[in-house]
């Protein structure tokens, strides 16, 4: 029993990393917490989902999930984040809110409040060391992994990667190092909105697409993000699998309505004991 | 003086608030269609709301009702109490309507009847509690239920259950209150009838999975779950129950397991699944008109909303009491409903077969798209259960459940 | 019509009280309250149980005023030691978590089912019930709104403000801003609650899905449009959300067979949306001006 | 009476920041700290000031150990300290940020508000005119209903110096107070400084600009890389070998 919920655990998990990813690249760099963050991944499941049901190939919709949600979350920078730049971070969060509001009105307007289901072949469980495991989440945890892994290859070895890197550590550090950073500014959003529309398209295999899908999964990423400490890639996925894993593995324990509460529990018991998250570095006083 | 220069007020602003080109022609019946667009109930709402218009297009073309046209005021109750309210006070004191039609979950209906009851109007609604049956929700007669109510439905699951021969039933319940009084009302008969129940496990919406509640139920080993879900929940957990690769038998309600369904998880999941539902009259002319006007509205078959065929048949039932009444008063129209709506009499299945027989002189009882739709005292529908199979993709009703 | 115009007015005067709690917490003190909706529920749960075993109204809505503040007492405690976002993050979950503890505590709140029959304000639904439940409640909010002004124009109200301007050089000089935040985060959830109490016992039904983050963010919307930190600006602000919400419903009478009221939906999430983002980008101060116009 | 401060160290991941300071001054003295950037004296403050905690060593004054207290138990004690980059309560008027700084108002408390409303008025009479001779003092006067972010820089600095004075300070910890300031208002604090210190109010300050703190001070510390090198009168600290090669290079020359 524990590790079936495991496993399904590991999948959710996997969803909410790369939601986290997304907000915590943002955190990190631009220093905010982007609520439209679980919008943009709404829009990238409804992207998936038109293609898969013109194309019929996951491939294809995964591509379709990703250009359309790094579109718009770059467009949300050009046009309201990056002229809010030097605000006070609420100002930041009200008009993340309200751009969170726009997509799902667009996308309310679009394709109705009707669920949508992408119409995957459905098979039975196989075998892997006496645990039973779909085809699906396995194909999933695949997608997930390979988005994981181009996300770090981009950030970990890339120049572009690197710059953002040190823009996270140390935002004054980069500018007078010569590090430009409009055009990491742009890479960022990029590909905060990637991680969140494969996200978006994973989460919507996994349930039905409707427009309120990202929103409600906004407070976990959110959690994992700070679990992991802003600006940490490597910290929000695995906070974002140990959070995963815990709601599932939690729920005999605690029961099936307050499961969801238990991202918020974690992420104040963690925030009392380390203030600054999980990984996160201690920040001098200056 | 004070009397007056409301009237005065409240004519000024239902003015202004009137499309120009109805202002110019006759008066009209006005009816308001309140409706969850928006929000839990999206699945259903604008559906209903298009059933109403569409039956009320069909009523006019006949020649209105005791010779008014009726016309629509749509609001969204945005499936929230508040916005219900408000919505449901616009509807009364500015657009005047003299019923209100389509409230669907039951709290908002519970928020909006004292409203109604106050004004002195008619609400017509598809919610499950059973307080609205009674007073002080139903203090004046004045709310009829178009939908069994949750432990109606209960009561049904149990009786299909013992007929099926099953022996240990889990139950799985969405945690709203439709949700829970439909499990609820099975657990209370089928303890009833000397039975144990099983596990039974409420859960939230919007879950990435379902699997520990899967796991939860199954654990007991039971032969059949009994579901009080809605159509997205009940997508996600066939899915995923099916990729756990468990045998199982599921019964669930008729507004989940229908033809989205079937056409979003396809024909091998859902073979075997019992679905039930109020006798929605499929084989009856008054399904066929409400289906033949529905995909013309929505391009969808009839079948998808069950809560669609319901509000189709509270714009049908209100147009005939009114021709039968003779009257646009509450008082009439209201004591007329269960003269049109119950037998005896010639069953009719629309108002222009209707209001023929009534001008012969007939005593009608309307038989509705989503159920006979006879009242009881309380003011709800009694209908039989139709007990469905899904089978190779197709949903076949193979028997009837009398309560 | 009347009787139309008095629910829009009581319902924006629960929106001016729960604004002017913002109006404390965000444009005095500069806390980032994401979670108000939660004290909002509290403060109406609490009445409504309370009046429904007997207990006098006013002594209903004192209690759910109180029972609001004091749960704002350990989650500021928790909560104030942290960065401003943090703590945005942290009461966003906690609004959360009060609807999901609502939810399921059924043998208190009935759970989802919702509790029906809340004994209404001067008995009844009639429009001079309604009247005098508007007198109330405006009442209500022009008290809250004089006892804020006497607050941002004593030391108390230069202390908050000299946190949200600079918390570290407040504490330099020998101040506890804690202390201060905590106060701040009990007061303004006690008038989230009392908002609740007038909330409850107009509606006379309450269940858990009425207490969605969305109430949060209208509130917030009626704030920024009407100004950060002005008293007049919460007033202003909050009638500026009904007429907004409400006129949409008379703009589609008008233009019939337009849109239908899906769309109608969408476009007013769209618009309440735009308005985030244009008053932020264009209009920061609110149309009645901010903290930093004196 | 004074502020001892003993063996304190502190590191930031693995760079010692202060490496067993141990300084000490009379309360109501005058004491000047230079060095060069990175050298640990803005650590140094933080430190003694409460903003962070040592990793070792104690800070005490007139014998009382102030490690377990934070900042703001420190500044009631009478130890306040100004910020390197002013920190002005920006949308505050000059008088409201002096008035914002007076300690033990009633007014501050919310049932002292609204229960005694008469009490908390006489008060903010009396810290008003308090906040006036500060001003006066000071010089920002002209500015009293000002927002405080509109100020020039040298005029925050003051500010600054205008906040200690109406927390009733017995030592002022003056962080950089002659950075970017011109040199007439230089003269113009200075001025004030030896004044306040005529007074009975304790200086402890940081400085780069090494002509005009040696010219304020009787004595100077100098400190490299989180080591106080020498401590003594300027002219015998600046004559010191180290000194002059750690810090001064062929600067001064």
């Amino acid at each position: 029993m524990l590790g079936q919920l495991f496993v399904a655990g590991v999948v959710h998990g996997l969803v909410i990393g790369l939601a986290a990813l997304a907000v915590t690249l943002v955190f990190g760099i631009a220093r905010f917490p982007n609520a439209a963050a679980g919008d943009t991944m709404t829009l990238g499941a409804y992207a998936g989902f038109a293609a898969h049901g013109a194309t019929g190939s996951l491939a294809v919709a995964g591509g379709a999930s990703v250009l359309a949600a790094a579109a718009a979350s770059l467009a949300g920078y050009l046009l309201v984040f990056r002229p809010l730049a030097r605000r006070p971070v609420a100002a930041l969060l009200v008009a993340a809110i309200g751009v969170a509001f726009l997509i799902r009105a667009g996308l309310g307007l679009a394709f109705g409040h009707q669920q949508r289901v992408y119409q995957v072949p459905l098979a039975w469980p196989i075998e892997v060391m006496g645990l039973r495991i779909s085809p699906m989440d396995l194909t999933l945890a695949g997608v997930a992994l390979a988005a994981l892994a181009v996300a770090f290859l981009v950030l970990y070895a890339t120049p572009i990667g690197r710059q953002m890197r040190a823009v996270a550590d140390d935002p004054d550090l980069a500018r007078v190092s010569g590090i430009r950073p409009f055009r990491v500014m742009v890479a960022l959003w990029l590909l905060a909105g990637a991680a969140a529309g494969i996200a978006g398209m994973m989460l919507g295999i996994k349930t039905v697409v409707s427009p309120e899908m990202g929103w409600e999964s906004l407070l976990p990423a959110f959690a994992a993000a700070i679990l992991g400490g802003i600006g940490s890639p490597v910290g929000a996925v695995a906070a974002g699998l140990v959070l995963g894993i815990a709601q599932e593995v939690s729920t005999p324990v605690v029961g099936f309505t307050y499961k969801i509460a238990l991202a918020f529990a974690v992420l104040l018991a963690v925030l009392l004991v380390r203030p600054r998250g999980l990984f996160g570095r201690v920040e001098a006083v200056r | 003086m004070i009397t007056q220069r409301r009237t005065l007020l409240a004519t000024g602003a239902a003015l202004l608030a009137t499309p120009r080109v109805v202002r110019a022609q006759a008066e009209t019946f006005r009816i308001g269609a309140l409706n969850p667009v928006t929000g839990a109930g999206s699945p259903y709402g604008s559906g209903m709301q298009r059933a109403i218009l569409a039956a009320v297009e069909a009523i006019n073309a006949a020649g209105g009702a005791n010779g008014r046209r009726i016309e629509v005021f749509s609001e969204d109750t945005q499936t929230s109490p508040q916005a219900a309210v408000l919505a449901a006070k616009k509807l009364i004191e500015v657009n005047r309507v003299r019923a209100i039609l389509g409230t669907w979950s039951s709290g908002v209906s519970l928020a909006v009847i004292p409203l109604t009851n106050d004004a002195d109007i008619l609400l017509m609604h598809t919610s499950g509690a059973p307080a609205l049956s009674t007073p002080p929700a139903n203090a004046k007669n004045l709310g009829y239920r178009f939908q069994a109510t949750n432990d109606r439905f209960g009561r049904a699951f149990a009786e299909i259950a013992v007929r099926e021969g099953f022996r240990r039933p889990a139950t799985m319940a969405f945690n709203n209150a439709s949700g829970i009084g439909n499990t609820e009302g099975f657990r209370r008969a089928w303890a009833a009838k000397g039975n144990r129940n099983g596990e039974h496990v409420v859960y939230e919406p919007n879950q990435p999975s379902y699997r520990a509640e899967l796991l939860r139920v199954m654990n007991t080993r039971p032969d059949v779950i009994v579901m009080g879900s809605f159509l997205p929940d009940t997508t996600i957990i066939l899915r995923e129950w099916f990729q756990m690769g468990v045998p199982m038998k599921w019964i669930i309600p008729g507004w989940a397991a229908n033809p989205q369904l079937v056409q979003a998880l396809g024909p091998a999941v859902t073979e075997g699944i019992i679905s039930v539902d109020s006798v929605s009259n499929e084989g009856s002319p008054a399904f066929a008109a409400y289906d033949a006007a529905y995909r013309r509205a929505t391009n969808r078959p009839g079948l998808d909303n069950v809560y669609a065929a319901m509000t189709w048949d509270m714009a049908h039932t209100l147009a005939l009491a009114i021709e039968q009444a003779k009257s646009f008063e509450t008082a009439a129209i209201n004591a007329a409903i269960r003269q049109v709506a119950n037998p005896p009499g010639e069953a009719v299945p629309g108002f222009a077969e209707g209001k023929a027989a009534i001008a012969a002189g007939r005593k009608v009882n309307y038989e509705g798209a989503s159920s006979v739709l006879d009242f009881d005292e309380f003011g709800d529908v009694t209908p039989d259960f139709g007990v469905f199979f899904i089978e190779r993709g197709q949903i076949n009703r193979r028997y009837v459940v009398k309560i | 019509m009347e009787a139309y115009l008095a629910a829009i007015g009581i319902i924006a005067a629960v929106y001016v009280l729960l604004t002017l709690g913002l109006t404390l917490q965000y444009g005095l003190t500069g806390l980032v309250n994401f979670g108000h909706v939660g004290f909002f529920a509290l403060g109406a749960y609490a009445s409504a149980l309370l009046a429904m075993q007997g207990v006098p109204l006013p002594v209903s809505f004192a209690a759910a005023a109180a029972v609001a503040a004091i749960a704002a007492w350990p989650l500021g405690l928790v909560a104030l030691r942290l960065r401003e976002d943090y703590f945005a993050v942290v009461t966003l979950g906690f609004g959360e978590t009060v609807r999901l503890a609502i939810t399921s505590e059924r043998w208190l709140t009935n759970g989802v089912q919702g509790i029906p029959g809340i004994p209404r304000l001067f008995g009844g639904v009639g429009i001079e019930a309604a009247l005098a439940t508007l007198a109330a409640i405006a009442l209500a909010c022009a008290v809250a709104a004089l006892m804020l002004r006497r607050i941002a124009r004593s030391p108390f109200g230069r202390v908050i403000e000299a946190i949200r301007d600079n918390e570290e050089a407040l504490k330099a000089l020998g101040k506890d801003p804690a202390r201060f935040k905590l106060q701040v985060m009990m007061l303004g959830s006690a008038l989230a609650g009392l908002a609740g109490a007038f909330y409850a016992h107009y509606i006379a039904y309450l269940s858990p899905d009425q207490f969605v983050p969305l109430v949060t963010f209208y509130a917030w919307m009626a704030m920024i449009m009407g100004g950060v930190g002005r008293v007049s600006g919460a007033v202003v602000g909050a009638a500026l959300l009904m007429l907004f919400l409400e006129g949409t419903r008379f703009l589609r009478d008008l233009l019939p067979g337009l849109v239908s009221e899906v769309e109608m939906a969408s476009l007013r999430l769209g618009a309440v949306g735009l308005a985030l983002v244009l008053f932020t980008l264009f209009r920061p101060q609110g149309l009645m001006g901010d903290y930093t116009r004196r | 009476m004074s502020l001892l401060i003993r063996d304190v160290s502190r590191s930031f991941g693995g760079f010692r920041a202060l490496d067993r300071v141990s300084l000490e001054m009379p309360a109501d003295g005058l004491l000047g700290v230079i060095g060069p950037n990175g050298a640990g004296k803005s650590t140094l403050f933080s430190v003694v000031s409460g903003f962070i905690p040592a990793d070792a060593g104690t800070v005490s004054l007139d014998g009382r150990t102030l490690d377990r207290l934070g900042p703001a138990a420190r500044a009631r004690l009478g130890l306040v300290r100004t910020f390197q980059v002013p920190r002005e309560f920006h949308h505050l008027t000059v008088r409201e940020n002096l008035m914002a700084a007076a300690p033990g108002q009633s007014g501050e408390n919310l049932l002292g508000l609204f229960f005694r409303p008469g009490r908390v008025a006489a008060e903010e009479a009396l810290t008003a005119a308090a906040a006036q001779d500060v001003m006066d003092f000071l010089r920002l006067a002209p500015v009293a209903g000002l927002p405080a972010g509109r100020l020039s820089g040298g005029q925050k600095k003051l500010l600054e110096l205008g906040r200690a004075l109406m927390a009733k300070p017995r030592l002022i910890l003056l962080d950089e107070p002659f950075a970017g300031v011109n040199a007439v208002l230089v003269q113009e604090i200075a001025a004030r400084i030896t004044e306040l210190n005529a007074r009975g109010i304790g200086f402890l300050i940081i400085e780069h600009d090494l002509q005009a703190l040696s010219r304020l001070v009787p004595r100077l510390a100098v400190m490299d890389r989180g080591r106080v090198l020498a401590a003594g009168a300027p002219a015998e600290v600046l004559a010191d070998a180290r000194v002059r090669e750690a810090y001064l290079g062929g600067v001064v020359a």
